[in-house]
């Protein structure tokens, strides 16, 4: 048990944070940081630099673009990405259709599709969540019905976000309507998103962003070798997909860049005497937030150090359910610190420059992205969700 | 102690929540304004077609002479149908304007001829009642010949204003003054470079009338608070009801259901606040403590029901073209609106040894 | 609407409050006040003080010594009484067997013991919870079998408070074990304590006290005329009996003079630069609870108001559950205060009084009093409880 | 950072869970006693049999040359079985004596012939390592030649103990002395009237040589403790899979497991603290900050698991001769040792505009 890195891990620290911080653009990074509503390009340019220089995939087989790190390397990778404000490669790529593809397809998808997955070439969406399954996620509806040589898909998902950008969408679909278990009768099947009968819908949230959708299917034909692995055994591929999606999501190098950042915005805001960062009840929620987020990365280290052989340990559920209170507490204080000057939102514009008497532009953002993140502890699997994970799986309570 | 309402104040009410239904946001029609709202002409020719603007002040003061109960009431009502409105802004200016006997300007507040808004916020300032770097100079001709440079801002509602009012720091002290058709830059920015102002309270009372101004306000959005939190209790347990996961209705899961108790604590916990802050300052209109109290309950229940209205409810309660969502919006925009939180606690710990216990029957 | 009390209800409050700060004894307030175990003797001289003027069972009807207050004024006398630190009247006997007696027993046994158990001549017991019961109270096993005139008595109570100073016991037992309900087949019985084969069995707690015990019944035999009401239809008189006992318990006054006292207490702690009450966090945490407790008093207020002809109102759960809760929050900050001094526990007797630079004696009491008082929330329905009437009794919510 | 302990560390941690398990307290026998527990010799001369008290200590200053790692892994295993000692106050004053150079009597110590506590409450004051009101007084002839006078209040274990440690307020700051044979008046209560003292560590270095002292304190309490919330929890865990109401076990509510579920979260929270805190001061001794945290992160965790353990259990948590009770009551006694969870954040607090963010892999 010891605190520091090893030579090998701080050189390879320190190769990474170089790397982010030299080779990924500063006004992508800047426009990153700064938040609000996603930009396809900046996504697409920063994915195909890392992917270039062997950092898109790191979890992936060696085969296909993966590289051998240790779980604290892959730590330090995100950690050093997320502090850099990097716009991560697409976890839908990435972290989702990517690794059941690389683990579960044929070779010839393999090969059709893990190298632009990896260059984004592809931009996947997900097409899982329908309107009346909620967190039921297995009660889904949307059907596909083999004629011929193709499936042909009917129905609807949605919240399916930055849909408006993808190019293809792996969908789980009902194969089987008569199978016993709704479990059952589910296969996973990539869709391009230019097939006849496939329509987008926005949906706004309340923070004015237009990130999540619904996508129709309307005797929608799909090539039959466009399903991944075994007809109805996708539950199976979405279980190990959901699996992935948990242990990637304790964004703490994001949370700890986001409260840096707040330092800086309690620095910037006049009190009577002083600054907010000089106000005793401010200065006391960074230092127990900094408290709160040191114990999540802690075990996020100690966890990743424990899991094996890339199986979902049900530990990662403590992760997403700390990671996304955590990533909420700090956004609340965001919008603490903006104050009156939070309550227009589209404010950035207005900062003169010469007097330094403007608004600054994070004070229009905090409440729209603080209403924004309450998302965090809903998808993904619910707070509620993880929750029955860790009482279930970890602790054998079973209702 | 009293918390039954009269006959003529049921009246009110109702009538105020006939208005608020007639010009309630259609959130489901997906065209609503997200996030802070503009100025709606139509509903304020209501409010004040209703007597609404004018309520608490006295008749002789250009007011209808009844009190912040009914401010309360009418506000409630606007809360509950997720109406947002500067009714709370307007009558922090007008009650600034009655202290300044200007009973022509708060009588045409009182029918809808002008809107009049306070201009407090200040840019890279947290909230203050106490300092400004907005610079007043008097010609010393008069109350009318005086001069305001700096900026003000973010000031909602600013682009509609007929006038503002503005605390500024005057040679003597803060001082309280009206500038007639505010110079508007970009979004709610007023720029008062060598703006022409009148001035309606000088250093030595513009402290205590601007606090029983936003006393006032702070009753206006307590109300408010109330009505949406009850809106969005109202649709999360119809929610539970009716929405099945797994094969059953929500309300089959004991840790959804519970959560829902709590925060029905919380809704009549800030129920009984906001009736009691408008009853304090009907009695005394300079009980601060009693208004801080009640923005902190508030101000933490409207967090909790906010929060959980959303978590309950999952995706639909994040989207645009569902109340919850927008009602969570408004209950975040009210907590940080006259103070937030923090500092209402803070004003109440300078205090706390300043008396044994809080008798809420004095 | 409106604040003040009317001149009637001021002139009431100030003759409780001349009562209960001149006429009962200071020695007996000032122990009370400080908390610990109960003193039998206090309460017994307190409540017979307070009989004699006609205060002690203002809830009762008339004819049996109540008073026809206003729900106002019953708020007043109790917040009153709870302000000077009166030990109130004893719970059982008031809120509880009392009541049940006046609403259901036969005229002779209202005549028999009303009158006693108003002047605490007789101390009840209760006599509900059973080991095997917990939260459900319906399961109870206790039996009563009817011989004769008598009904034999078997089986077993626990968490009786204050059970070793009890004269008699007031306890539901099951004497039809085949009735098609578990709520059916229960009885209300009024045992002599002195009866042979009835046995106390004190349950130390972890603040070092014993405020509750075990009640053993073996061969019981209780006089057929000891029945309240009618047979079988006890669990009616029951939920009666706590309907009543939870509108009894929003200790506000007791919370508010706690409050007050802790500030005291702060305000004797000296820090390197003041005293605790100096402490921005400290004064915050008071102000806090103020505002949360003020909170608490109109809402006790307004939801008195509203309740009719005596029915336990569904809202007073709120007032029990966020009771409890202010009672634990209060307590946890007097635990702060004492901080390195109340580590040990029974420190009142090192006060130096010459040269003060004694440990004073709260300081001694403050971690077990707020050990001792996890039991509100768990007692008279838990706060699960509480909850569950709320969203099912208010809410609708009936999973 | 690596959280995996190498197979002599497994063997002491076996070792020491071995001894706790012969040393536990019988709760269920309802005579142990409640609250804070005396001096048990026989515990002690096990711990020192098993190198557990002079374990972080170099060979040269008469201890065993491991680290704060093993101290943690110790003293978890103590507080999982329940035993509440002078562990962490032994270790806070042998780290004293080991900076003054005391090599006999840390041997002494180690080896369990002496036991050495350090009095630093006083009646009537906050805690804390900047000041005294003990005064310390030299008579210039050597370090042997100091008399205390004053009061230390309550300073658990000295009824037991054959010398106490006392920070001081000498003519020139704080000092820290040694007394042997401290007179202990009334429970906990130690009268420095005159006492003849040895200057351990003069004003130059005794605050920060307090401060590191602390910080091993520190972590043995959090190993402490995050072995009572270990045992706590999973008695917890236990009870509802077994005890039934409504005739179904406690589990089947899932309002209950998803507490049960928070629970475990602050479980793991501490544990990784807990460890980082030791690995932080085998690396820095002097990291206070990293100590702070963790104070903080097993002050919160152990204060939500201990209520919630009792609350789970209901009333059969709060009886004396069910452990859960008396791990909770442990756990608070924690909170307030060392510094409580307030104090370590105003610590904190005062800091935060020094760095970015924090860097656990530094």
């Amino acid at each position: 048990m010891h605190r520091t890195l090893s030579e090998e891990d701080a050189a390879f620290q320190q190769r990474m944070r170089d790397f982010f911080t030299t080779e990924v653009p500063q006004d992508i990074r800047d426009r990153w940081r700064a938040g609000g509503e996603v930009e396809a390009q900046d996504v697409r340019v920063t994915q195909r630099i890392l992917n270039a220089a062997g950092l898109a995939v790191p979890s992936w087989p060696r085969e296909f673009g993966g590289q051998d790190w240790t779980n604290l390397q892959l730590h330090i990778y995100l950690q050093e990405m997320q502090s850099a404000s990097v716009p991560p490669p697409l976890a839908f790529n990435v972290n989702m259709v990517g690794p059941v593809i690389a683990a579960f397809a044929s070779r010839e998808l393999k090969e059709r599709f893990l190298s632009p997955t990896a260059n984004l070439d592809i931009w996947w969406a997900q097409g899982f969540s329908e309107p009346e399954a909620g967190s039921d996620l297995a009660s889904l509806r949307t059907s596909a019905v083999l004629e011929g040589d193709e499936w042909v898909v009917n129905g609807q998902k949605t919240w399916t976000t930055l849909g408006q950008h993808a190019d293809w969408i792996f969908a789980l679909v009902r194969t089987d309507p008569d199978a016993p278990k709704k479990q059952m009768g589910i296969s996973f099947l990539l869709i391009d998103m230019a097939t006849p009968g496939v329509t987008v819908r926005p949906i706004q949230l309340i923070d004015r962003g237009h990130e999540v959708n619904e996508i129709f299917f309307d005797n929608v034909r799909v090539p039959v070798d466009q399903l991944v692995g075994e007809v109805n055994k996708g539950w199976d591929y979405a279980k190990f997909l959901l699996g992935n999606e948990r242990v990637s999501v304790a964004p703490v190098g994001s949370i700890k860049r986001k409260l840096a950042d707040a330092k800086g915005f309690a620095r910037s805001v006049a009190t009577d005497d002083g600054t907010l960062l000089d106000d005793v009840h401010i200065a006391t929620r960074f230092a127990e937030l900094e408290a709160q987020v040191m114990a999540l990365e802690l075990t996020a280290l100690r966890v990743a150090a424990g899991s094996k052989d890339g199986k979902p340990d049900p530990a990662s559920s403590i992760l997403k359910l700390r990671g996304s209170q955590l990533q909420q507490d700090v956004l609340e204080l965001v919008v603490d610190l903006a104050g009156p000057s939070g309550l227009l939102w589209d404010a950035g514009d207005t900062r003169d420059g010469t007097d330094g008497s403007g608004r600054e532009a994070w004070t229009g953002k905090a409440a729209p992205t603080y209403l924004n993140f309450r998302k965090a502890s809903i998808y993904g699997g619910s707070n509620e969700v993880q929750r029955q994970i860790i009482s279930s799986g970890i602790l054998g309570l079973r209702g | 102690m009293d918390f039954t309402i009269d006959s003529e104040q049921r009246a009110l009410r109702d009538a105020a929540a006939d208005l608020a239904e007639r010009h309630a946001p259609d959130y489901g029609s997906g065209d609503v304004t997200v996030g802070p709202a503009e100025h709606d002409a139509g509903l304020w020719a209501a409010l004040a077609g209703l007597g609404g603007l004018g309520l608490p002040f006295p008749e002789a003061a250009g007011g209808f002479g009844a009190s912040p109960v009914e401010v309360s009431l009418v506000a409630g009502e606007l809360g509950r149908a997720g109406i947002r409105s500067a009714y709370g802004e307007a009558l922090v200016a007008a009650s600034l304007l009655v202290d300044a006997d200007q009973t022509d300007l708060v009588g045409a507040v009182a029918d809808g001829a002008a809107l009049v808004i306070p201009a407090l916020a200040e840019p890279g300032r947290a909230w203050s009642l106490a300092a400004s770097t907005v610079a007043a100079e008097g010609s010393g001709t008069g109350p009318d010949a005086w001069t305001l440079t700096g900026i003000k801002e973010p000031v909602q509602f600013a682009a509609a204003a007929s006038h503002i009012v503005v605390p500024a720091q005057a040679p003597d002290g803060l001082a309280v003054l009206l500038v007639s058709g505010p110079k508007v830059t970009a979004n709610g920015r007023v720029e008062l470079a060598g703006a022409a102002a009148t001035l309606l309270i000088g250093p030595d009372t513009a402290a205590s009338a601007l606090a029983r101004a936003v006393n006032l306000g702070i009753v206006a959005l307590a109300g408010e608070a109330v009505g949406a939190m009850d809106t969005a209790m109202t649709m999360t347990v119809d929610y539970l009801k009716t929405r099945k996961q797994f094969g059953v209705p929500l309300m089959t899961f004991q840790t959804l259901t519970q959560r829902a108790a709590d925060m029905y604590v919380s809704l009549e916990l800030a129920r009984s606040s906001a009736q009691f802050a408008a009853m304090a300052i009907t009695d005394d209109p300079d009980d601060s403590a009693s208004i801080s109290r009640a923005k902190v309950v508030i101000g933490q229940s409207g967090r909790h029901i906010g929060q959980e209205a959303i978590q309950l409810h999952g995706g639909i309660g994040m989207t645009a073209e569902y109340a919850v969502g927008h009602l969570m919006t408004r209950l975040t925009a009210i907590e940080h609106t006259f103070g937030d939180t923090r500092q209402h606690l803070a004003a109440l710990a300078a205090h706390v040894g300043d008396h044994e216990s809080v008798d809420v029957l004095a």
